[in-house]
């Protein structure tokens, strides 16, 4: 009986990390585009996981918390940068963000 | 637990004395910037950090020359990898961050922000950069780079009342962001790989419990099989989260807008130490793990080389705005310098001559941008991102030493003798030949070419008063002189000329520094 | 010897040299101090003639050594070199003397006299040079000395381009005259004229028809020779005795001799073209002369029809003979040069002979001596001219006979166009108030009229005339005697220039100011002023040709190497700035496509796709 | 998630596929980073985002983007998975270790330099404080930077005077 | 250190000097700053002089050697060592001679920020001096950098019509030649292994190990193509003309005169002996390319009117001379065209000199709008007119030997003799447009134009402070021609020894038609079987492929 097998996590992981992607290209929201992004080092923590799992090895699950720990500040500087932004232009759309042009 | 003992043990502090020091310099000033009452400046946050950290690389130079550790030893068991190298790039931090700071100080003064926090995050930053030259295990590296990051996205942000600063800001955390990830992703295939080499179709190359992480058992891995697939997509995708670093086509996007948006000094910052850090990175992985794949790396470096070449000093052609200007030449010297780590790959081991020439170049590099960034800081524009050449009309014959700090380092970025930058070159160019380089080279002396447009603009303007035309005329009534506050005879004036002066003479006669390490 | 050899060079020169430098403003010491170097010059020249007990005298040193090649710095004296140092310096002096008078009042004299003295200095070096070379170099320095006496009086227009036309023909005829001498030197392997005459000797083979018209180029175009002859003409704008002693007497000789020094180096057909190319000049120069307003341009194209005849002499292969004429030629052209000189001289520069009529009273002693200088170069019998004159007719008579026509033509024309300048110029009226009122100049001018004139009657007895000057001659001279058929020679002759005189008198007795052969034969009259249009063709090249050319690769210069190869890149440049610049529209979103691009282009990499 | 205009429900969305994502470490073995996914994102930096999300109170995206965009962005995005699993094809999924769980050793949790994997948080700890020491205190200062990053770009820009 | 060793150094250290002290702004006053531009010339020009007479010119290699060896880079074998030998003594004596004049006319010049400009001239003149007398091959490029780069700035200060684009132009042109020839010798650096970077060092090294054919070609290429563009050969030649008609006068003088023999020094000095089976590979190209500077831009300086102009496109027509003696790959040829450069740069400066002098009085560089200035300025005229007459290559200037070397050595090799004919009609060329000058300037009567200009301006004739300069130069070029051995002899020793190998080279692709014993022919059989031994023998490694 077939069942789940870890290329399945990979996969999965994998498309995570491509969706994420795909919402930093399209979301214009800045604040989607910093969850997008959020997405994407889910993904690689999924993937991270299941390679430590299968080579049962720790390492990748320390680094885990690594990167878990690097989402959490980036979140943080960025939210505070998109409130400080936001006071100034009163948005938080990409379109609205490109005063430094050529 | 006496297996975990080893770890312990071999975590010995006092190998990174200078990063620890300049942390806990950093929590001094903050502490400070907290309980100071008094308003002497003696004691004003900026001073002290200077103080610190002139006093700092003292110690770690004497440090250096005493001990002049030859041998690459590895600590913190397999974190770091600590060597000569690793030395000579914490000297080169500390003495950009010591300009940072002098550069900062004067700048703060100007636009009346709040100083403690600047040269905190500039000492954090720097600890960061230098553990991150150091790290031989990709946590420890990850880590690292994400604080450097983490303190480079407030800074780029630091000038908080203007849209622009927390524009670059926002759009250097959201890049940043974006190629960690994809670092991350090229780390992710490496370590599954590594994880269990013959489930991926990889030779297994016994190295009973090595660290899948460190740099030494991935670079076995890669040699004993450098074409196998998911080894070669991780590489490519780290390579791509250090180009993002050190600005380097196609990923070499953001720097203009970002240089553009930040404030002068974390522009220097960000020109010469960020970059320089990914370059230290990049020259790690490719002489150490990457090794292997060196043939499969090859025409990707050159490629990325020759596009960044170009795009750079093309793109630099067309800037009115100074700030992107020299943010698109940074991009081009990346190319410059990416042409060295190939060399580097090419004769990896047998000798370090093309190492050394990165060093060189990249510490003339420093010279020059911080004596261009500290000269453009002096100018009091009403928006201090939109430097125009016409701002610098007649600069020479306003302000002498200004205008000859100005042009030693625009001279010597553009390589032209008798400054420095054109000593930085010919290494680079005999390097690049003794590598067998030739595209990129042929590269290279175009885009040396191209560059000389825009930089000679620059010059011209600066020396060459034009014929006043009416146009300019009716602009002289409304515009303020950008050069009306400029700096009596200080610690910045001094720095300044010092910058000035060592890439004139070391243009002229490189002593010591003329023979490799 | 050497030290007076190199007196006799350098002597002109350091007064040429100190006139530059400190006589500029005081003509006259320059004029006399000109005067005296050329006198000195004559002293030197007869003790060197004189005192070389008749032996061939070389001296060389050094000049320039590059790698093998050396150039010697050297004299070759020998009979023909004495020869034509005697003529040179005598008729040199004589000139000097007359020019005292004849620029008395100019107001550049010592420009003028600076001029003479380098001309000196470099026709000296010619004579006595003994390498093709050296001889090269005093070529140029002759050039550039008429050069600068054509320029004379710069103000006019006429002597500009004057001065420039005859440079640059010289210089055309230079080109020709450099490759051989190249050539002639990886050929032989020296350029010394000793040494190549031996090594032709040991070896004919080695010379070539190519080499030696190649150095012929040098006399055709120093001797004014077809096609380059325009130049001799429009010399005449000099002043007059620079034109009896430059442009008559030495310099246009100055070919001749150089044939002469290299006469082994021609083949016999290259001696049959020259030969030819002399004898047509002949003729043609006649009709140009025929119909010449001006008095010096009479006289002009009468020196190129002798300068014919010479050459053609030597192409029969009489060298000695084609010498003998140029002695003779010498005095008497330079005879009447100074004659015209005097005319003009006394006529305030009027030079159209039909303005004049009717000196011979005022001014008898100028009108006797060009009388008889008339006489010597038609020939008639027992003067000078005759027997330099008829040795050449003769010798073609027995050796060319195609060539004997076109001479004896050209004898016949000579006589009719020279007695038709005698009689405009001295029978008659005067046409003119400047001709009515001219008088006999001073003693400065007539002194040396009179000496020439003596010595264009009795220089053709060359047996009286002392050994060391005539030595080259002999040889030739007594081939020509021991040829057949002289006396139907001598009837010739005689018929020849009584046929001239009687054609001259019956057309020229009686004129008003328009020439009678305008009247009479107009399109025969036009034909010859337009002197077989040379002058246009040659202007035609220039303006048509030249300049067009010229500009025309400017144009294209312009529009392909700094338009297109220098402005082409900078405009790609600039496009492709541009491109880069527009990549920058501050939107994160078109940023992150670079990302995209950026990481799907490198898995595509390590995928392989770029075939890796 | 990615899908929706309005950002509240994408929050929810995220929130989902975070609790997901935690589901997916139990199923993993990796009961603590599970209990920190939940912890970390669904309890902190979620409860950030929405927190801002009402603070600036942003509405839906203008209807005013451009297809084209969307399209390329989403075929370069595909092709990128695509390239993904190809590479996951090529290198030999699905042969017989990758494709089956080996039970976890106990035991010695070190060998060598490398940990070996266990469900013990007592491993983790160990692990994290022993050999992962430094990147541990660089990770502090991480944080510290981070604090004063916000900090700074929060706090009031300092009247004039305060300034030395 | 004796006496000449310190001329030597001096000439390059006093100009530095003095215009480090007039940059730094020491002593306020102009009168001081020109006195002390008085010695910075001076010093060059006596230097020069005392150096050129003292050379030992019986002896090839180098003489008043100056070595230092840790100044300089030494992870590129880079060492400062300077010295004379027969090719660069002469050129070094001409560099002061010139710079003196250049000088002289920039203190009499009276340009506004006089100080600005006496100093960057300064600099350019040791940089010149620098270039000739230093032995190591990277800093004679330093040295001309150091010389070049003043240039872009004088001209953007004190240029004529358009400077800015000229002076920007000019920059970015002649940086690319620069870092081209840059590469060359880098290439030159890395390819041959020799412990120091100069001639000697690396030419005992290429006895030793020979180097591929391939790469010489390619390295000479290189050089040839960095080289041409800053000589002007001809399709890269388009700046010059440009260049010296928008820049002041003593900066064209010491730039066309002196500066633009950078180039071809280091062809014939350096490339050339080093290099031989390269600068053969290259010598049939060359002489078309040569053949274009004389020929095409000849006729392009036929058709200009304006004077500066004319005298721009007649020096880079000339300069088509010395690369055929280079490319004709003898002895012969690259000794007549490094006298030809010696003479050349004199004659150039001095035309550029008087074309100034003419501009002074007539207000204009348009040679139709002057005319019958002869009357008016006789000395004037009298310079004019040699100098013409000496770059047309008249007998008794410098110019004519080395034109003529030239032209003998074009005629050596049969298959040149096509070169020959074509590159004579130069002569007739360039007797065109000098003499055609010289008319429309200084004969015929004066123009309208002319007269307007003299109404409120008297044409006056040269004062002495003018006459002083050219008149250095004049008896120079005069020396050269009467006395050619004077320069020859020193320039046969040094370069019959630097091209035996060239020369046998280029005996081996063609039998000599001539009989004349060249040097290298009496020996010519074992040369020959050694020549032939460093292609074949195995056990001889090139070192272009480590």
């Amino acid at each position: 009986m077939e069942t789940v097998s870890p290329q399945h996590f990979l996969v999965l992981a994998f498309l995570l990390f491509a969706v994420g992607f795909l919402g930093v290209v399209i979301r214009r929201n800045l604040l989607l585009v910093l969850m997008s992004l959020e997405l994407m080092l889910n993904g690689v923590n999924v993937a991270l996981v299941s390679f430590s799992r299968t080579s049962l090895n720790l390492d990748g699950s320390l680094f885990v918390f690594f990167i878990m720990t690097v989402a959490a500040t980036e979140v943080a500087v960025g939210l505070a940068l998109l409130v400080a932004l936001y006071k100034k232009r009163q948005s938080v759309f990409s379109e609205d963000i490109s005063l430094l042009k050529n | 637990m006496e297996t975990y003992l080893n770890f312990s043990n071999a975590n010995i502090w006092s190998e990174i004395w200078p990063e620890l020091a300049l942390a806990l310099g950093a929590l001094l000033i903050l502490g400070i910037d907290l309980f100071r009452k008094s308003n002497n400046p003696l004691i004003s946050t900026g001073s002290l950090a200077i103080f610190f950290q002139a006093g700092l690389l003292i110690f770690h130079l004497f440090d250096y020359l005493a001990w002049h550790h030859t041998f690459d030893r590895v600590t913190f068991s397999g974190m770091l990898k600590q060597g000569i190298q690793g030395d000579v790039m914490r000297t080169f931090f500390l003495l950009s961050s010591l300009l940072v700071s002098v550069l900062g100080r004067q700048y703060l003064k100007g636009k009346n922000l709040r100083s403690g926090e600047f040269h905190h995050l500039t000492m954090l930053a720097t600890a960061g950069l230098m553990l991150l030259v150091q790290s031989n295990h990709f946590i420890m590296l990850f880590v690292a780079l994400e604080t450097v990051a983490v303190c480079f996205y407030t800074l780029v942000a630091y000038n908080r009342d203007s849209a622009k600063s927390l524009e670059a800001g926002i759009k250097y955390l959201i890049f940043g962001a974006l190629s960690s990830s994809l670092l991350l992703f090229g780390i992710v295939l490496l370590y599954g790989v590594a994880g269990n080499p013959e489930a991926w179709g990889a030779s297994y190359v016994g190295f009973e419990g090595q660290d899948p992480l460190g740099f030494q058992y991935l670079g076995n891995l890669l040699e004993a099989n450098p074409d196998h697939l998911l080894l070669r997509a991780g590489v490519v995708l780290i390579i791509a989260g250090i180009a993002f670093k050190i600005g380097a086509a196609p990923f070499q996007i953001w720097v203009p807008d970002v240089y553009h948006g930040s404030p002068m000094p974390i522009t220097a910052f960000l020109a010469v130490s960020s970059k320089a850090a990914g370059f230290f990175v990049l020259l790690n992985l490719v002489n150490g793990p990457f090794l292997g794949m060196a043939e499969f790396l090859m025409p990707l470096l050159g490629f990325v080389a020759t596009f960044t070449i170009f795009f750079g000093n093309l793109a630099a052609c067309a800037q009115k705005n100074i700030k992107r200007m020299l943010g698109l030449s940074g991009v081009a010297h990346a190319g410059y310098l990416l042409v060295a780590v190939m060399a580097s790959m090419h004769f990896a081991g047998d000798s370090d001559r093309a190492i050394w020439v990165l060093f060189f170049y990249l510490f003339i590099y420093l010279l020059a941008s911080f004596a261009v960034f500290g000269v453009m800081g002096v100018a009091r524009l009403e928006d201090d991102t939109e430097h125009e050449f016409s701002n610098y009309e007649d600069l020479a014959k306003k302000h002498p030493w200004l205008g000859f700090v100005l042009i030693a380092g625009i001279g010597s970025l553009a390589g032209i003798p008798p400054f420095a930058g054109f000593v930085a070159k010919l290494l680079l160019i005999s390097v690049a030949y003794e590598a067998k380089l030739y595209f990129s080279l042929a590269a290279m002396v175009i885009g040396v070419v191209i560059s000389i447009f825009y930089y000679f603009g620059w010059m011209r303007e600066i020396t060459f008063h034009p014929k006043p035309s009416f146009s300019d005329e009716e602009n002289e009534e409304e515009k303020m002189d950008p050069w009306s506050s400029v700096p009596r005879m200080g610690v910045f004036k001094f720095s300044m000329l010092a910058l000035a002066i060592s890439s004139l003479v070391l243009g002229i006669w490189q002593g010591p520094f003329g023979d490799a390490f | 010897m050497e030290t007076v050899a190199f007196s006799i060079l350098l002597l002109p020169l350091l007064s040429a040299l100190i006139t530059l430098l400190f006589l500029r403003k005081s003509g006259n010491i320059a004029a006399l101090l000109s005067v005296a170097t050329s006198g000195g010059i004559l002293v030197f020249a007869l003790y060197l003639i004189f005192n070389g007990e008749n032996e061939v005298y070389t001296w060389q040193t050094t000049w320039m050594k590059m790698s093998g090649w050396e150039l010697s710095f050297g004299f070759l004296i020998d009979a023909p070199a004495r020869l034509l140092l005697f003529v040179v310096s005598f008729v040199g002096f004589l000139i000097h003397v007359f020019s005292l008078g004849y620029m008395a009042d100019d107001d550049a004299k010592a420009r003028y006299f600076g001029g003479l003295s380098i001309f000196m200095f470099s026709m000296i070096g010619i004579t006595l040079a003994d390498n093709l070379i050296m001889i090269f170099v005093f070529w140029e320095l002759v050039g550039f000395s008429s050069y600068l006496l054509i320029a004379h009086y710069l103000t006019t227009d006429e002597a500009a381009q004057a001065s420039k036309k005859a440079f640059i023909v010289n210089r055309v005829g230079d080109f020709g005259f450099l490759i051989g001498i190249v050539l002639t030197y990886w050929a032989f392997g020296t350029v010394n004229l000793l040494e190549l005459a031996d090594l032709v000797d040991f070896d004919p083979s080695l010379v070539t028809t190519f080499l030696g018209l190649a150095l012929a180029c040098g006399f055709i175009g120093k001797s004014a020779q077809f096609p380059l002859h325009v130049w001799l003409p429009d010399a005449m704008a000099g002043p007059t005795p620079v034109s009896a002693l430059i442009h008559a007497a030495t310099m246009v000789a100055a070919g001749i001799y150089l044939l002469l020094r290299i006469d082994f180096m021609f083949t016999p057909q290259s001696l049959s073209l020259l030969a030819i190319l002399g004898a047509s000049m002949g003729l043609y120069a006649g009709f140009c002369a025929l119909v010449q307003r001006d008095i010096k341009k009479i006289l002009a194209y009468s020196t190129l029809s002798q300068l014919g005849y010479m050459a053609a002499a030597f192409g029969l292969g009489m060298p000695g003979i084609a010498l003998f004429h140029l002695m003779t030629h010498a005095f008497f052209k330079a005879l009447m040069f100074l004659g015209s000189g005097s005319v003009i001289h006394a006529c305030h520069h009027e030079q159209d002979i039909f303005k004049y009529g009717g000196l011979r009273k005022k001014m008898p002693i100028t009108a006797i001596t060009f009388l008889v200088g008339v006489l010597a170069i038609s020939g008639v019998n027992f003067l000078s001219g005759y027997f330099s004159k008829d040795a050449i007719l003769l010798s073609a008579y027995n050796l060319n006979m195609p060539v004997f026509i076109l001479l004896y033509a050209g004898a016949i024309l000579t006589a009719i166009y020279m007695f038709r300048l005698y009689f405009i110029t001295f029978e008659g009226q005067a046409r003119s108030e400047k001709a009515s009122q001219a008088h006999e100049n001073g003693s400065l001018m007539t002194g040396p009229l009179i000496l020439l004139a003596f010595l264009s009657i009795f220089a053709g007895y060359h047996s009286f005339l002392p050994l060391a000057i005539v030595e080259s001659l002999i040889p030739d001279i007594e081939r020509v005697a021991a040829m057949p058929n002289h006396l139907w020679m001598i009837v010739l002759g005689t018929f020849a220039w009584v046929a001239g005189v009687i054609t001259a008198k019956s057309f020229y007795g009686r004129v008003g100011d328009v020439d009678p052969l305008a009247q009479k034969l107009p399109t025969f009259y036009a034909l010859c002023r337009s002197k077989l249009f040379f002058d246009q063709i040659y202007s035609f090249y220039i303006k048509q040709i030249q300049d067009p050319a010229a500009r025309f690769i400017e144009v294209m210069e312009l529009l392909f190497i700094s338009g297109l190869m220098v402005r082409g890149s900078a405009g790609v440049t600039a496009l492709f700035a541009l491109l880069g610049k527009n990549c920058y529209i501050g939107k994160i979103h078109a940023y992150a496509f670079w990302f995209v691009g950026g990481t799907i282009g490198f898995l595509a990499y390590a995928l392989g796709i770029f075939g890796n | 998630m990615i899908a929706s205009r309005h950002p509240v429900p994408a929050a929810l969305f995220m929130i989902i596929s975070l609790v997901s994502v935690a589901a997916l470490f139990v199923l993993l073995e990796a009961f603590f980073l599970a209990v920190l996914q939940v912890l970390v994102y669904a309890g902190a930096v979620m409860v950030l985002f929405l927190f801002i999300i009402m603070l600036l109170d942003v509405g839906p995206e203008g209807g005013k983007v451009s297809r084209i965009k969307v399209l390329s962005g989403l075929a370069g995005c595909l092709s990128f998975g695509i390239l993904v699993v190809l590479l996951l094809q090529f290198s030999g999924i699905g042969n017989a270790e990758v494709g089956s769980w080996q039970p976890i050793q106990t035991g010695e949790p070190v060998n060598g330099d490398s940990l070996l994997f266990s469900t013990s948080l007592k491993n983790f700890g160990y692990g994290l404080f022993t050999k992962y020491m430094l990147p541990i205190q660089v990770a502090g200062f991480l944080l510290l930077a981070a604090m004063v990053g916000v900090i700074v770009l929060s706090k009031k820009s300092l009247s004039t005077g305060e300034a030395e | 250190m004796n006496l000449d060793q310190i001329l030597l150094l001096g000439s390059i250290i006093v100009p530095a000097f003095a215009s480090i002290l007039l940059f730094a702004g020491i002593g306020g006053s102009d009168s001081f700053a020109k006195k002390l531009a008085y010695i910075g010339f001076g010093f060059p020009f006596i230097a020069g002089i005392v150096l050129f007479l003292h050379f030992d010119e019986t002896k090839s290699g180098y003489c008043f050697e100056i070595f230092h060896p840790r100044m300089g880079l030494q992870e590129l074998k880079i060492t400062f060592h300077l010295g004379l030998n027969g090719v660069s003594s002469p050129l070094f004596a001409m560099a002061g001679v010139v710079g003196l004049a250049a000088g002289l006319t920039a203190i009499r010049s009276g340009a506004e920020r006089v100080r600005l400009y006496l100093a960057l001239l300064l600099t350019m003149q040791s940089g010149l001096m620098g270039l000739f007398a230093s032995v190591d091959l990277f800093f004679y490029y330093l040295f001309h950098e150091f010389a070049l780069i003043p240039t872009f700035i004088m001209i953007g200060l004190w240029g004529g019509r358009d400077r800015r684009s000229v002076a920007l132009e000019i920059t970015i042109y002649l940086t690319l030649g620069a870092l081209l020839s840059l590469g060359g010798l880098v290439a030159l650096n890395v390819m041959v292994d020799a412990e120091k970077f100069d001639f000697p060092a690396l030419s005992e090294a290429l006895a030793s190990t020979a180097m591929l054919e391939s790469t010489q070609s390619k390295i000479f290429g290189l050089l040839l193509l960095g080289f041409g563009i800053l000589v002007a050969l001809f399709p890269f030649h388009t700046w010059a003309a440009k260049g010296y008609e928008a820049a002041p006068t003593s900066v064209s003088m010491l730039h066309a005169g002196v500066l633009k023999k950078f180039g071809l020094y280091g062809l014939i000095q350096i490339a050339a002996p080093l290099l031989p089976e390269g600068a053969l590979a290259w010598s049939p190209l060359l002489l078309w390319l040569a053949l274009g500077n004389v020929l095409i831009v000849g006729f392009v300086t036929i058709a200009q009117t304006n004077l500066k102009s004319m005298v721009g496109y007649g020096s880079v027509m000339h300069m088509g001379y010395c690369f055929l003696g280079l490319a004709v790959c003898s002895s012969l040829g690259a000794g007549s065209a490094v006298m030809l450069m010696v003479a050349h740069g004199l004659s150039v400066a001095l035309m550029f000199l008087l074309t100034n002098y003419i501009q002074k009085r007539s207000g204009t560089f348009e040679m139709n709008e002057m005319g019958g200035l002869a009357t008016k300025t006789p000395i004037l005229a009298c310079f004019f007119v040699a100098a013409s007459l000496a770059t047309i290559g008249l007998p008794g200037f410098g110019n004519f030997w080395g034109e003529f070397g030239v032209f003998l050595s074009l005629g050596e090799n049969p298959d040149h003799r096509l070169f020959l004919g074509l590159a004579a009609l130069g002569i007739i060329i360039s007797a065109v447009f000098g003499l055609r000058a010289v008319a429309k300037i200084f004969f015929g009567t004066s123009s309208e134009e002319l007269n307007e200009y003299e109404k409120d301006k008297p044409i006056l004739d040269l004062k002495p402070s003018e006459i002083i300069p050219a008149g250095i130069i004049l008896s120079a070029l005069l020396f050269l021609g009467l006395w050619p051995r004077g320069v020859s002899d020193r320039i046969d020793h040094e370069i019959s020894t630097r091209y035996e190998k060239i020369d046998l080279a280029a005996l081996s692709q063609f039998t000599p038609a001539c009989c004349l014993p060249s040097p290298s022919d009496v020996d010519l059989d074992n040369n020959q079987s050694s020549l032939d031994s460093l292609e074949k023998s195995p056990e001889i490694q090139p070192i272009s492929d480590h």
